[in-house]
């Protein structure tokens, strides 16, 4: 056995507390290790070159490197060995930078305990066996969960591609939250009018097949070969037969409110949600509709031309095999109601959320973009803009900045200007511009210098109503005064929430989210569109708040990886598996009952004995079983009982 | 101007240790001047104090009408999107202020000794003998004199204010606590 | 929130101190075994954010708690151990879907084991910690080296 | 030893003489016991708290223990005493090391642990909404009201135990119970202007303007209370807030507990109605015969309604008895 031992400096990130020099030396001393030297950045190419180098001059049969944590540089460095000769899992990671010179400042105690991590590292090394990967084949059909603007994108780029994909939508149609949008910043282009060319590409594309108004129940299996089900909700309607003609829509007499127009209007409790739908069709909103509450009506039935409604109808699961999922569920608007009184916790009419806003400058809808006060229907004169609401205010539990909507604002404020008239006042209270992006700034001055829009700086503490305005009270910290502005209408720039229910479809796939609900990519820098379970991949806002360019831009991102991932016809499974010692194996089934992913099997030998059996493809490499067997007869490779121990006992012995 | 890293941070600590706020997360956002209903009265609004102590102007803050004409009504705290105690920090300053016997802004201060000394001579607060006196040492003298004569028509006011039992206990609170007030602002 | 977080490291700096021992002759030494999706990122992130954190713990990565026999536990005290802790993804959020949950089960029976083997409760903690949690991760070691650090280690005393 | 304490604080004994009183007979209709908090003094609100940490706490200390002679709970009618005694409860039960340092200013020391608790809470815990409803005897339905709840009386929100610190609504729970018509508004909670009334008149006088056209927004024709010096800006000082802008504000400013006393049936000056300098007797006298008189009609419209009802189902069985008739003639016939 001859171990090699290299030690990082990582530029001062390491050296800055630990001494790595020393720590080479004292390395070199250990059992087995026959080479121990101290580099200034490992990872690099040099770096790299000088372990290739080592294990082939010095025929190293193992080799540990002392850095960053193995979520950083593992890979790297597995692959360095292998291109080296040698089988990737006799390497082992020491993670001596943010488990050590990180998180301390006494060179000389966090020496100490680098060494110690160093000597875990040797002895769990000295334990480790060559392994070897399975090869399985890939399912190339892909699952897009959401049919925003991110899910179309990716969903067309790797259907271009050629793959198969299938689109899982919650609502009735595709298209999110961009199809409520009326136009885009910087360039003040119609939203529908980019959008929807692109949700009919995708309903008319050969390779996609969009289910809206269904939702992902369960996730079994693994990278490659993923099993869905999917709920298709009863929408009352068969729509196969529906021609979306919105005929029952004018005929029904219920009414509901409008989810797409963000309750600016009333729809019919059996609707389409606007007139550019994919697919077009008609779902009954059945606690809203009279047959259903009251047991008469049936109007929608009689006057249906196709013969299409069906009250009978049951939800259905689906079950489809994928082999790789991408997550694009996108955002919700943050509930200002709830959380600020101060701004009259929604009992003041004239007081809208950004959202409402769009819909209301939006040419089709449901004031035909004609801007008016709530309250009597009068266009403003004194319209109010205030930002950051539900952004960087953590009393209401929000820290982060929402990234829109300093955008939106400026956008919304010119687009006064241009319905509303010149002569229309537009304040805009704000914190700080975050303009970041390509004609942003520009943007912002255009609608200060072109629209005169006034900017004060500083946040609303307080809306009340006065002689039938909104009083807006403020500060202008620019000029260290309070302010008052009376306003006919009060817009407020509500920030980015994650999509409701996005955390518990987080569990369903066993994905890691934040304390918001926003999923969390497997590296921030490096990995923005992966996430820590193989196979399931990001897209768009729900990852974080993201503008449209983002988003889509993103959303590419993504479909490359997806091709990278299924462009192989097999795929090596991680050789992180559990196996059977078949010889101890006391037949107690205890493995099966606990196995997340039914990974043991019961297998007949030939001496007519039943034995637990692990399937190497399916087995996920949990070590539930491991824990659990009464005989300690399966192993988990890479994770070895004895590899613990050994570890466990070389921090104790010291 | 130059800015004082130290007296900065030294001032930092001390806030975080004293109110349990920390002055640095402040950004600037104005709610609180927003909020504010004596603002009016203020030489440095709300959220340019706090930008006072994040660079240490300490002196200027504590001589300010600001702290002094605070009104201690908590708006300020309620609605600060950092959830910084700025009332909490004002009313940390004035005590500050007032133990150091800096040479604060005239009426507040007034104000405040007539009250207390009020209070240390009667026990309770007799609030007509209180103005009185208030509006003597401010020379404000036709202060509320309309007010007066109704008050009394009305019963509101006791004239000649009478000792409550403990006002010897609330003298000897107030004396101690003084002193102890004031060795503590010597030694920092 | 910034007020908790600022008043919090300071505080912790100090028991941070504390968690070193100041009295015992020798510092003492805790197992942290972590799930690799969850608690080692959750650690990782700590690193990244230099949260500062005592030196006396080492930690062991796993799969998933799941994975953590409570024979190991036991066994890290027999070796003399003066303290183990193990961490994994918040229920629910297991990235095996249900490893933490049999985790909670045998933990939950060793942590009430534990006393009649001779050994302080405050020696054996099981917890969570997400990976977005750094601040909570430097906080459950600080706390729970505080802990051990005032029984003092367990010279010779194994199981 | 348990009971309530009853702290009045130095402006209910002269300048809120009349809250001091609604207050007892109030609490006394409803069957509440407490004792005066034997030999009180003052809070040290504001200015104490202002000047000196321990002092505040201190003064504040006096009294509870004077308290905790007679309860193990003591409620303070008056918002800023009220703050004072709970701020030094708290901070004291918290940490012993700071309670010595107090004891340490005080002749005897403070050794007990006394609840602090708000009259409106007092009022619900003590009794409950239901109670009043059940004492409730003169009809207030007529009397538009809001509640105004000044700086204090709903912050900071672990003080006042309100969910909302911006719409808080245990005074709307207990006015309603006395059937009174209160109206919604967004102005609970913004300052009259407090204690800048002494040292700077015209800003007080701004703020308790502010206050006041509100309450007319909202609808309302008389603001309720539950603070002296709310009650000292908006009612005593509201002349000079007329002088200073040249309005003609008329607003009657009620205490909650002189509101709750009238719907139990005592008179006006039974509630001192006569100390408030904008006399809110002919509003209350007019709110309560237009009450009776609504009433009246109320019952008028049902009769009515009920006659009406009547009619058409004699209406209905004539019919119905004419063409049994019909029936048998022709049978008759054939």
């Amino acid at each position: 056995m001859r171990i090699g031992v290299f030690i990082c400096h990582c530029g001062t990130n390491i050296a800055g507390t630990v001494d790595s020099r020393g720590l080479a030396e004292r390395a070199a001393e250990l059992k087995d290790v026959v080479h121990s030297e101290d580099l200034m950045y490992t990872c690099s190419e040099p770096g790299q070159a000088a372990i290739q180098r080592a294990i082939k001059e010095l025929g190293l049969t193992r080799v540990v490197v002392a850095a960053c944590s193995p979520h950083m540089h593992e890979v790297t460095f597995r692959r360095c060995v292998e291109e080296a000769g040698l089988n990737p899992w006799l390497f082992e990671m020491a993670n001596i930078r943010e488990h050590c010179s990180w998180i301390h400042t006494d060179m000389e105690k966090a020496t100490e305990k680098a060494y110690e991590i160093v000597k875990m590292a040797v002895a769990k090394v000295r334990v480790a066996e060559p392994l070897f990967s399975e090869e399985v084949d890939v399912n190339k059909d892909v699952l897009v969960i959401g049919g925003g603007v991110a899910g179309i994108q990716t969903a067309l780029d790797l259907a271009d591609a050629g793959l198969k994909v299938t689109i899982v939508e919650r609502r009735s149609t595709i298209g999110g939250v961009m199809a409520q949008l009326d136009k885009t910043f910087p360039t003040i282009d119609c939203s529908a009018c980019i959008l929807t060319p692109r949700m009919v590409d995708a309903a008319h594309h050969e390779n996609i097949a969009i289910m809206a108004y269904s939702e992902v129940d369960r996730v079994s299996g693994y990278v490659g070969n993923f099993k869905v089900d999917i709920r298709r909700k009863a929408a009352m309607v068969d729509w196969t037969k529906c021609i979306g003609c919105e005929l029952c829509m004018q005929k029904c007499p219920s009414q509901a409110p409008d989810v797409f127009n963000s309750g600016l209007a009333e729809t019919k409790a059996i609707y389409i949600p606007f007139p550019q739908a994919v697919p077009k069709r008609a779902v009954i909103q059945t606690e809203y509709c009279r047959w259903f509450q009251q047991g008469k009506c049936r109007v929608c039935e009689r006057v249906c031309p196709a013969g299409a409604i069906d009250y009978e109808q049951k939800e259905e699961i689906v079950q489809r095999d994928f082999g790789a999922i991408v997550m694009a569920t996108g955002l919700d608007v943050f509930p200002w109601q709830e959380h600020y009184p101060q701004y009259g916790g929604g009992q003041i009419q004239d007081v809208i959320s950004g959202l409402q806003y769009e819909r209301m400058l939006n040419a089709s809808g449901p004031t035909g973009g004609h801007v008016h006060r709530l309250s009597n229907h009068e266009e403003p004169k004194t319209v109010v803009f205030i930002q950051c609401v539900g952004s960087r205010d953590e009393s209401v539990g929000r820290p982060y900045c929402s990234s829109v909507c300093c955008m939106y604002t400026a956008k919304q404020a010119i687009l006064t200007k241009s319905h509303c008239g010149m002569d229309t006042e537009v304040y805009v209270f704000y914190i700080d511009i975050r303009a970041a992006g390509k004609g942003y700034e520009e943007f912002v001055k255009r609608a200060q210098t072109e629209y005169d829009v006034k900017y004060v700086r500083g946040r609303v503490s307080k809306l009340y109503e006065e002689g039938g305005k909104v009083m807006v009270r403020g500060v202008d910290t620019l000029l260290g005064e309070q302010v008052e502005v009376p306003a006919d209408l009060v817009v407020l720039a509500s920030g980015i929430t994650s999509a409701d229910g996005a955390s518990s479809l987080a569990q369903t796939l066993n994905i890691s989210y934040d304390e918001y609900g926003f999923y969390k990519e497997s590296h921030p820098k490096l990995r923005p569109v992966e996430t820590n379970t193989a196979g399931v991949f990001l897209a768009g806002a729900c990852q974080s708040p993201k503008d449209i360019p983002t988003s889509v831009a993103q959303a590419s991102g993504t479909a490359a990886k997806v091709l990278v991932l299924l462009a192989k016809d097999k795929l090596k499974t991680s050789p992180l598996i559990a196996t059977v010692d078949q010889s101890r194996c006391v037949s107690c089934w205890k493995c099966l009952n606990v196995c997340p992913f039914s990974a043991p099997e019961k297998q007949e030998l030939r001496d007519g004995s039943t034995k637990s059996h692990v399937i190497e493809t399916v087995c996920q490499g949990c070590g539930i079983c491991v824990a659990t067997c009464p005989v300690n007869c399966i192993s988990l490779k890479g994770f070895t009982t004895d590899s613990v121990i050994d570890q466990i006992e070389e921090v104790l012995l010291a | 101007m130059r800015y004082d890293a130290e007296v900065a941070a030294s001032l930092r600590e001390k806030i975080l240790r004293k109110v349990k706020t920390d002055v640095a997360a402040c950004y600037q956002c104005g709610n609180c001047t927003g909020s504010c209903p004596a603002v009016f009265t203020f030489d440095y609004t709300p959220n340019q104090v706090m930008r006072m102590l994040q660079v240490g102007l300490v002196e200027e803050v504590l001589c300010s009408r600001s702290v002094q004409l605070c009104v201690q009504c908590l708006t300020c705290t309620a609605r600060c999107p950092r959830e910084i105690d700025v009332a909490g920090v004002f009313e940390d300053l004035k005590t500050v202020a007032y133990a150091r016997q800096l040479d604060v802004p005239e009426d507040a201060r007034v104000f405040n000794k007539a009250f207390l000394d009020n209070v240390a001579r009667f026990g309770r607060l007799s609030e007509a003998f209180f103005l009185l006196r208030y509006n003597l040492a401010s020379r404000h003298l036709l202060n509320d004199a309309e007010l007066g004569l109704p008050m009394i028509a009305k019963g509101k006011v006791q004239l000649l204010p009478r000792k409550a039992r403990g006002t010897n206990e609330v003298a000897r609170i107030y004396r101690k606590a003084v002193e102890r007030a004031r060795s503590q602002e010597k030694v920092s | 929130m910034t007020v908790v977080a600022s008043s919090q490291q300071t505080q912790e700096a100090g028991s941070a101190a504390l968690a070193e021992g100041a009295g015992p002759a020798r510092p003492i030494k805790v197992v942290a075994i972590l799930c690799n999706w969850c608690s080692y990122a959750g650690a990782d992130g700590a690193g990244t954010a230099r949260l500062v954190q005592p030196y006396g713990f080492r930690v062991v990565r796993v799969p998933c708690t799941g994975r953590v026999d409570p024979l190991l536990v036991l066994k890290a005290f027999e070796k003399g151990a003066d303290g183990v802790l193990i961490s994994g993804c918040h229920p629910g959020d297991c990235h095996y879907s249900e490893g933490n949950y049999y985790a909670r089960r045998k933990f939950e029976l060793l942590r009430r084991m534990v006393p009649h083997l001779g050994i302080e409760p405050e020696r054996f903690r099981y917890t969570w910690v997400s990976a977005s949690e750094a601040a909570r991760w430097q906080e459950v070691v600080t706390t729970f080296l505080a802990g051990v650090a005032a029984l003092g280690p367990r010279e010779g005393r194994a199981l | 030893m348990s009971g309530l304490a009853y702290y009045p604080g130095c402006s209910l004994r002269h300048s809120a003489a009349e809250f001091d009183v609604s207050t007892r007979v109030v609490l006394d209709a409803l069957s509440i016991e407490y004792t005066e908090v034997p030999d009180w003094t003052c809070c040290g609100s504001s200015p104490a708290h202002m000047t000196d940490h321990l002092l505040a706490q201190s003064l504040a200390a006096r009294n509870l223990r004077q308290a905790a002679m007679v309860g193990d709970r003591l409620f303070a009618p008056c918002p800023s005493c009220h703050q004072r005694e709970k701020n030094a409860a708290l901070e004291i039960h918290d940490d012993q090391v700071f309670r010595a340092e107090v004891n340490e200013l005080l002749d005897v020391p403070y050794e007990a642990d006394v609840s602090v608790l708000t009259l409106p809470e007092v009022l619900v815990q003590g009794a409950g909404p239901d109670r009043i409803k059940d004492l409730v005897k003169a009809d207030l339905c007529r009397l538009r009201v809001v509640p105004y709840y000044g700086c204090l009386l709903g912050r900071p929100k672990v003080f006042s135990g309100e969910s909302n610190d911006e719409q808080p609504v245990i005074m709307d729970v207990l006015l309603e119970a006395a059937g009174a018509d209160v109206r919604p508004w967004n102005y609970k909670t913004e300052c009259c202007g407090a204690s800048i009334g002494i040292p700077k008149a015209d800003i007080q006088r701004r703020l308790s303007r502010k206050v006041l056209e509100q309450a007319l927004e909202a609808g309302a024709e008389a603001v309720v209370v539950c603070c002296p010096l709310c009650h000292q800006n908006l009612d005593m000082r509201q002349t000079q807030i007329n002088v200073a802008f040249g309005t003609d504000l008329s607003v009657p400013v009620l205490y909650l507990t002189q509101v709750i006393g009238l719907a139990m049936g005592y008179s006006p000056e039974q509630m001192m109605l006569q100390k408030h300098f904008v006399d809110p007797r002919p509003l209350v006298a007019r709110a309560i015969e237009d009450a009776v008189a609504f009433r009246a009609e109320e019952a008028r419209v049902a009769a009515e309604k009920e006659a009406r009802r009547k009619v058409v189902e004699a209406a209905r069985a004539a019919k119905v008895a004419r063409r049994a008739a019909k029936k048998e003639d022709s049978e008759a016939a054939e």
